[in-house]
């Protein structure tokens, strides 16, 4: 049992910071521009196919700098020539701006790579177990998704207290002339954080691309769980993502063992209820079965009762 | 004159599972291509219909091929659509006793089609999943190493069924062993499944069950390999096209299948006949052996299909039907049946483990991923018929 | 003597640590039209925004027409007959003229979250809607999206909205803000003639408008009023004089 | 007077429409026989009622919903299971008036979620419709005995009696149906708009603080409008049950939902009748598109890319932007320069189908190495001189509609100078 | 110092500005009055860059038509706009921190001398923008153009919204500024302060200069006055 806590926890931590890795760049955008980007995961994907393909060429590690590079530049290029003339619209414009990228990315990785899984496989000095406790391994290339992910926090955090940019982009958002005649470049702005935001999707593809599964549909799978993440944290709030990403994390690994089902509960009163229908089905249900849509759950309720977020200081 | 016979061929073919009928496609077609290269006058035409997967536009489809005149539908994906055009096939036969469709099913495995389900329009070329996990219990059963089993599943119809046939065919066949755990979990929506192998570790288990296909099923094997989980898994799908690569090493000596093909048993059953079919087909439509043959059964689907055409004088859908029914049919691995109580075919099954390929035991690999299935057990095609519930009603003749 | 329209007693409202609204007492009359002038900062709109429910109070009681209203919704407040307008202008954009007047009319002539009248059929409520346009002159302009009109065009209409809903307490805050001389003029016209027998509280710089319209005048200074009294003793305050009006106005 | 006699023919004008819409509805199936055509049309006017359902939220309330088809679906589940009951003889409702099952249930549901969810309109209702529709979506596998696990559930509506008599076997029969309740929804929603409600709507949607200093309370009125839209839209999953007999979880889920949300966009949110042409179009597109390429999709995301860019306002957008030019009788001035743009637009058009048909033959259809046939032509797509055709095309194509453009903008500055001249 | 020679400016189809000739000299104070909407605040944002514009603006002998707006501020051209432009999310010191070009930039005024002036913005350095009061964002939105360290200045009716005494300790501000070497252009109401404080005037109408002289002028001279400046 202890054994089991304390692989959970060291996996919760682990799932947590895989969680907040996917979503940094998401953050980046989210919360400087505002723009709920339904392409993050598209270019999550292309890190992962980026990463494959160059690491066929050159090997894995050049392929972890040039790949979110290259995604960075397609996604500087993608707001330059398409978010940019979409701005105007709205944010609900720009957003289906994103969902039809989504779309359109999918469609093309397939055109390129095939519709079946690439394999896309861990670098083989990283893919060994580095320690062994208690009869269970960790692998090597889990520790170094930690480091990486933790890297990006420190990078994130650096860029969004030790940079204007954060406040020039809130700025814009209200009076993007206010902005520009003070002195500030805001169309450039703009495309940097985009830039930027897309070679964090992309970084994280191109690490996590190995650890789950590179194909075309791994964008729709990743899509929703992402948001989750910036919600709970917080508009606004790397520290949030980092803590929520935490959290769910947490959250879907313990929930994992919870075999405690509400009928369960019932009987420990005395109660043995045996109801058909939809009531058999919702007493059936234990709370491992539904780990992974916690999160959702948690979004949902986090926004009506605490819009804010974990640690955001504006509303969503 | 050749008679051109038109078969529907409903799957998806656009979006992100049209990986999976794009093959079911070629396939069809490579077998078209076979039997009408044979001459005769009795010729096949596969056509094409993109169900994306959606209930409702695979319906809309089914008219549209029936306005096309097409009289045989062929599907496999998504045991809704199966359902569905089960239903909806046998209100149209009925409303249209001049416009009968039959269907053929190639993969959608939920026993209630040939059972409390079962429809005379419907007849099944797969084994269902209840007829597949016997295969697998009763290779377990002489595996006197596993004592603790594990059940991990998709919460869903297919996972509950796979399930609870696990557990009363343990039951039955090695009361002995203990089912250490049994988890649910929601489709398509783990990210990372180390939680459950950290739970399936401290279980002490040495053997998994699961129902789990697509991303499911390659994250499941992938999080045990990185955390050091020495288990077999027992599958139904780590085969599937596309799961091999995605799976990659961390599968090898470690996941089973059962199916009743893989592209080794020519070599272990010496039938080089087979071996030339399905290396014809890589060459044409296999890209290099990325998407490689797959679907024995339907070489064999549409070998019975020419066959029960031929007998019964006519495409027509009702007099195909009882040509086929109980018809029994040579492959290269033995003898089939379709079995006329509920049309499901009945045929040899195999649990094959992935290994390294290029070995003398191992030749072929899948979709040039470097790993192939070796066979561990063969079950006879006898020995994998199951019971029926079905009551079918079945036209006058 | 009939209640006082608005009654404030010892309102405090701070916001963290700042106390904005330090202990106001204040009664407005029945009919009486009353400028609340002050500083920049002072907390004018923020007393507005405690008395029609924008925000909650820190402490104390706000009553309207003898009925305690504090810290109801805006909405509520707004039923129980007040109405008020921003100093940001504040209207429906996308919608046209016409419609914004309608839309405000709507609540008050009963017709509430309806949705099986059709507005069109409504004879009393464009009727009303109709003569509201003719008073602040825009029955011209009765197509034209609120979002493109001109800028005193927006301040009229704006007036308009607050008291179509026929509220007898009216807030207007700074009505004039941004307007030339002329428009100006004509806008106090226009609040003079829709206020006719209701009670007006309004926020005003332009000293002008103030001394032309006000019957009473209460002076914020620091979130506390210093004094209330007739135009002509404010003019001559001297405590007014320092903190607010500075020696050219005097 | 002149006012009245104007207003007269603007309802003359106004009816007329009515009565000609419903006239085309009533006579197309003579023109489309087949069972796939008819089945197109019965499936375009769910689509209708469930688009213009949801411009309720995103046009005249300015909510966007990810997971508006919760209501589509369980409005399909509510009549199915009504309409099984009824087949078991537990209560008799008449066939025809099966949908309104799924519509009242809709609206209860739509309550407690509207409720819960229309607090803050903008990227919080956004969120929370996300992760409704994520949490609906996901437990409608987790509770067979409502969502009746993957097959869904069935029924079969000749076992229930008919109100007017009629046999619902035939698929025609079906879409009479079908276009009555269409109708009849238009209607209603039309008129929802024009009552107070739906100005209400309008306003909160444009500004709900304001609102609240009217009278009104904002969440109320969002929640309001949030449930009659999902009344409509659980009509139109009760349609859907009706039609195809069969309810299964993935009406609930995401792919309804970004359908519904894509057809109301690229038809334009702006304009009532904007998203009745977005779902004529995009049923249309993914029925049949879907079968004259497999690349379908490429096209649909590029379609929808280029409206969210170039036209914002959508198809109603588009047409309605011309309404004053036509009203001052100016067309003829824009068609000259229109019907350049038309020959550079379709070289362009050509040139991109060929060059997404040649890469997606290469790369994904079933056997590369056969030789392509694109109108009427056959060629092979290895060889390069199909890609220098294509390349040829998409570059003169873009050149010349660059000129084209600059005409179009030329024309529509002359005719905005004459409407202004008139108007001043 | 600036000059704008034969300017032309369009929203659309409608043309605001149809040839306007104004310029400044180093250090002074030059007012812009004229009716509402003739094309005032048109004639600012068409320096800024804000607006389309044809024509010449020299700007230190340098042609900046056409340039776009951050880079005509980076040349040292501040703007005051009529709107504000506070970002109602940044705090007040946020609003001013952007004044500033980069980070490290040092200026004729910084944040201190801000705090002295105005002490009001002191106490709410801290609250977002978008709360504070009317009078303390037009206060906001002066000073954070003066923490850029423009060389020349445009002022879009900085008085409005404020009380009577802080109009005075504006009037004596945009005199200081002057007096620190920035030049000012002035687009004002109250024609008042516009007279005490500017050492040249012009009256715009109808998109054009229609006066140009000393306040002196303007005083003596009743028909422009009439004709140009009241109803
Ligand atoms: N929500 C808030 N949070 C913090 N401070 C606030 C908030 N709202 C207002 N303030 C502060 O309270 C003070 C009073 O503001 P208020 O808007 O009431 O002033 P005012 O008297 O209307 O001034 P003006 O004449 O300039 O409009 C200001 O200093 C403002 O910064
Ligand atoms: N964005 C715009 N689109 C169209 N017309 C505009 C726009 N902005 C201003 N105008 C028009 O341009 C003209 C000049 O506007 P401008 O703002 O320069 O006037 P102004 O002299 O500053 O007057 P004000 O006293 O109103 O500030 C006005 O008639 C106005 O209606
Ligand atoms: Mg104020
Ligand atoms: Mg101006």
């Amino acid at each position: 049992m202890l054994e089991y806590i304390f692989f959970s926890t060291i996996n919760s931590l682990l799932y947590g910071m895989l969680l907040f890795m996917l979503s940094s760049g998401l953050t980046l955008i989210f919360s400087m521009m505002g723009i709920l980007n339904f392409a993050h995961a598209s270019f999550f994907m292309l890190g992962a196919y980026f990463a494959y393909q160059i690491s066929q060429f050159v090997g894995f590690w050049p392929g972890l700098v040039i790949a979110p590079l290259l995604v960075g530049v397609l996604g500087a290029l993608v707001e330059r020539y398409g978010l940019r003339s979409v701005h105007k619209h709205g944010h609900v414009a720009e957003l289906l701006f994103t969902v039809g990228l989504a779309y359109l990315i999918e469609e093309i990785v397939m055109l390129i790579w095939g519709r079946n899984a690439v394999p896309y496989q861990i670098p083989n000095i990283l893919d060994f177990a580095l320690v062994n406790i208690l009869g269970t391994d960790l692998s090597a290339y889990r520790v170094f998704m930690l480091v990486v992910s933790i890297g990006m926090f420190i990078f994130l955090f650096l860029v969004l207290t030790r940079s204007r940019i954060g406040l020039i982009i809130q700025a814009a958002l209200t009076h993007p002339d206010g902005v520009s005649t003070l002195g500030h470049n805001v169309p450039g702005v703009f495309m940097l954080v985009f830039g930027g935001g897309s070679a964090l999707a992309g970084l994280a593809g191109v690490i996590g691309g190995n650890y789950l599964i590179t194909e075309p549909s791994m964008a729709a799978h990743l899509g929703p769980i992402v948001f989750v993440v910036i919600v709970v944290g917080g508009m606004g709030s790397l520290t949030g993502a980092f803590i929520a990403s935490l959290l769910l994390g947490a959250i879907q690994t313990f929930a994992v063992g919870v075999q405690v089902s509400l009928s369960d509960l019932l009987a420990l009163f005395g109660l043995t209820p045996e109801p058909s229908g939809l009531l058999k089905d919702f007493l059936r249900i234990q709370i491992s079965h539904t780990g992974p849509i916690l999160p959702y759950l948690f979004m949902v309720l986090m926004l009506i009762f605490r819009p804010k977020g974990l640690m955001g200081k504006r509303e969503t | 004159a050749a008679e051109t016979v038109k078969i529907g061929f409903l799957d998806p073919l656009s979006g992100p599972f049209a990986n999976v009928g794009d093959a079911g496609y070629k396939h069809f077609k490579y077998a078209a291509d076979m039997i009408n290269a044979q001459g005769g006058d009795q010729r096949f035409e596969i056509v094409p219909f993109d169900s994306k997967l959606s209930v409702s536009e695979s319906l809309i489809h089914l008219k549209n091929a029936i306005d096309q005149g097409i009289r045989f539908m062929t599907h496999g994906t998504g045991s809704n659509i199966s359902g569905a055009l089960i239903e909806a096939i046998s209100k149209h036969n009925e409303r249209n006793p001049d416009q009968q469709v039959l269907y053929l099913n190639y993969s959608a495995v939920d026993p209630a089609l040939t059972n409390e389900g079962c429809s005379f329009w419907h007849f099944r070329f797969d084994s269902h999943s209840d007829m597949k996990l016997a295969a697998i219990t009763d290779y377990i059963k002489d595996q006197k190493n596993i004592k603790k089993v594990y059940l991990i599943n998709q919460d869903y119809v297919f996972g509950h069924a796979v399930r609870d046939a696990s557990i009363a065919m343990l039951k039955a066949k090695r009361p002995d062993i203990e089912i250490a755990g049994d988890t649910l979990h929601p489709i398509g929506k783990v990210k990372d499944f180390s939680p459950y192998i950290a739970m399936i570790k401290a279980s002490g288990a040495d053997a998994v069950i699961t129902g789990n296909f697509g991303s499911d099923m390659s994250l499941l094997v992938k999080a045990g390999k990185s955390a050091g989980l020495n288990v077999q898994y027992f599958t139904f799908y780590a085969g599937g096209i596309g799961s091999v690569p995605a799976i990659g090493e961390a599968g090898v000596g470690h996941v089973k299948q059962v199916t009743e093909w893989h592209n080794n048993l020519w070599f272990e059953e010496n039938k080089p006949d087979d071996e030339k079919y399905f290396m014809g087909y890589n060459r044409k439509y296999g890209g290099e052996g990325k998407a490689p043959f797959f679907f024995l059964r339907i070489r064999t689907m549409m070998e019975m299909m020419d066959k029960a055409i031929k007998k019964a004088g006519s495409a027509d859908a009702k007099n195909v039907a009882y040509a086929l029914e109980g018809m029994t049919h040579k492959t290269p691995y033995g003898t089939v049946t379709m079995q006329a109580s509920d049309h499901q075919l009945i045929q040899p099954l195999y649990i094959s483990t992935l290994s390294n390929a290029g070995t003398k035991t191992v030749k072929y690999d899948v979709e040039n991923t470097g790993f192939g299935w070796k066979t561990d057990k063969r079950i006879e095609a006898d020995a994998t018929a199951m019971p029926t519930t079905c009551k079918m009603e079945k036209p006058a003749r | 003597m009939s209640l006082p329209a608005v009654k404030l007693t010892d309102v405090y409202k701070s916001f963290g640590k700042s106390r904005i609204i330090n202990r106001v007492n204040l009664e407005i009359n029945t009919g009486e039209r009353h400028a609340v002038i002050g500083p920049n900062g002072a907390g004018k709109s923020t007393l507005f925004n405690l008395i029609s429910g924008f925000y909650p109070v820190s402490s104390g009681r706000i009553e309207l027409k003898g009925r305690e209203i504090t810290n109801l919704s805006s909405h509520q407040i707004n039923r129980r007959g007040l109405s008020r307008s921003f100093q940001v202008t504040n209207i429906f954009p996308k919608m046209s003229v016409f419609e914004n007047i309608r839309c405000a009319l709507l609540w008050t002539t009963g017709y509430r979250y309806s949705f099986w009248h059709l507005c069109g059929r409504l004879k009393r409520l464009n009727e009303k809607a109709e003569e509201l346009l003719e008073k602040i002159s825009m029955t011209e302009r009765r197509h034209v999206p609120a979002g493109l009109l001109a800028y005193a065009e927006q301040r009229a209409l704006e007036i308009g909205v607050t008291i179509a809903g026929d509220a007898d307490v009216i807030l207007l805050d700074e009505p004039t803000a941004g307007m030339s001389r002329s428009e100006t003029e004509r806008a106090v016209s226009l609040i003079r003639e829709v206020t006719e027998s209701k009670t007006l509280i309004m926020v005003e710089h332009d000293m002008s408008v103030v001394f032309d319209l006000a019957d009473r005048i209460s002076v914020l200074v620091y979130g506390e009023i210093i004094t209330t009294d007739s135009p002509d003793n404010i003019r001559n305050n001297t405590r007014v004089q320092e903190a607010y009006l500075g020696k050219e106005s005097a | 007077m002149k006012k009245k006699d104007k207003k007269g023919f603007f309802m003359w004008s106004k009816h007329g429409l009515w009565i000609a819409a419903m006239l085309i509805v009533i006579i197309l199936p003579f023109f489309f026989r087949s069972g796939f055509s008819r089945s197109m049309l019965s499936q375009i006017g769910i689509a209708i009622i469930f688009a213009l359902s949801y411009n309720m939220l995103l046009g005249q309330a300015g909510l966007l919903s990810f997971g508006h088809a919760v209501f589509y679906g369980l409005g399909g589940f509510f009549t199915i299971h009504i309409l099984n009951t009824v087949s078991n003889g537990v209560i008799t409702i008449p066939l025809e008036l099966l949908p309104l099952a799924g519509g009242f249930g809709a609206v209860i549901v739509g309550l407690v979620f509207g409720w819960l969810s229309t607090e803050r309109a903008g990227t919080p209702f956004a969120l929370i419709s996300l992760g409704i529709g994520e949490l609906i979506a996901a437990s409608s596998l987790m509770f067979p005995s409502f969502f009746g696990g993957e097959q869904g559930i069935s029924g079969d509506r000749m076992t229930v009696f008919a109100l007017t008599g009629i046999r619902f076997g035939k698929q025609i029969t079906i879409y009479y149906l079908i276009a009555f309740w269409a109708f009849l929804s238009i209607v209603l929603m039309y008129l929802l708009t024009q009552t107070p409600l739906g100005r209400l709507a309008n306003a909160v949607r444009d500004n709900p603080e304001r609102a609240s200093f009217i009278g009104y309370n904002p969440h109320w009125v969002r929640t309001l409008q949030y449930a009659l839209a999902a009344f409509f839209a659980g009509i139109a999953g009760g349609l859907f049950a009706v039609n195809y007999e069969i309810v299964t979880a993935e009406t609930v889920g995401f792919i309804p939902s970004g359908n519904v949300l894509m057809m109301t966009y690229i038809g334009g949110v702006g304009h009532f009748f904007g998203p009745i042409l977005g779902a004529v179009l995009v049923t249309f597109m993914q029925l049949s598109l879907a079968n004259m390429t497999h690349a379908w999709l490429i096209y649909f995301g590029l379609l929808f890319i280029g409206m969210v860019i170039w036209a914002p306002s959508g198809i109603a957008g588009i047409i309605m932007l011309h309404e004053p030019v036509w009203k001052a009788k100016l067309m003829k001035r824009l068609i000259p320069s229109y019907a350049l743009a038309v020959f550079p637009a379709l070289i362009l058009f050509l040139g991109t189908v060929m060059f997404i048909e040649i890469s997606y033959h290469l790369s994904l259809s079933v056997d590369p190495t056969a030789p392509m046939h694109l109108f009427g032509i056959h060629f092979r797509a290895q060889s390069l001189f199909p890609w220098g055709i294509t390349v040829f095309l998409i570059l003169i194509g873009f050149g010349l509609l660059q000129r084209a453009i600059k005409r179009v903008r030329q024309s529509w500055g002359e005719v905005n100078l004459i409407m202004k001249k008139e108007s001043s | 110092m600036l000059e704008i020679k034969d300017l032309h400016a369009f929203y659309g189809r409608s043309h605001i500005l149809q040839g306007v000739d104004i310029h400044i000299d180093k250090g002074q104070i030059v007012s812009l009055l004229g009716r509402n909407g003739v094309g005032r605040s048109t004639t600012c944002k068409a320096v800024m860059g804000l607006v389309p514009a044809r024509g010449s603006i020299r700007y230190q002998g340098e042609e900046i038509v056409g340039l776009k707006p951050h880079l005509v501020a980076r040349k040292g051209i501040g703007f005051v706009p009529e709107d504000r432009w506070i970002f109602p999310g940044l705090t007040v010191l946020q609003n001013l921190q952007l004044g500033l070009k980069s980070r490290k930039q040092k200026g004729r005024w910084e944040i201190k001398d801000v705090f002295t002036m105005f002490p009001n913005l002191k106490i709410r350095r801290d609250v977002q923008g978008g709360l504070i009061s009317g009078g303390e964002k037009q206060m906001l939105t002066i000073c954070r153009t003066l923490m850029g360290d423009p060389d020349f200045i445009m002022i879009d009716e900085p008085t409005e919204g404020l009380a009577p005494m802080l109009v005075e300790q504006l009037a004596g501000l945009i005199k200081e500024i002057a007096q620190r070497g920035v030049s000012v252009l002035l687009v004002e109401q109250k024609l008042s302060i516009a007279l005490k404080i500017s050492s040249r005037l012009y009256i715009m109408g109808h998109g054009r200069i229609v006066f140009e002289g000393t306040p002196e002028d303007l005083k003596t001279n009743q028909t422009v006055r009439k004709e140009w400046l009241e109803v």
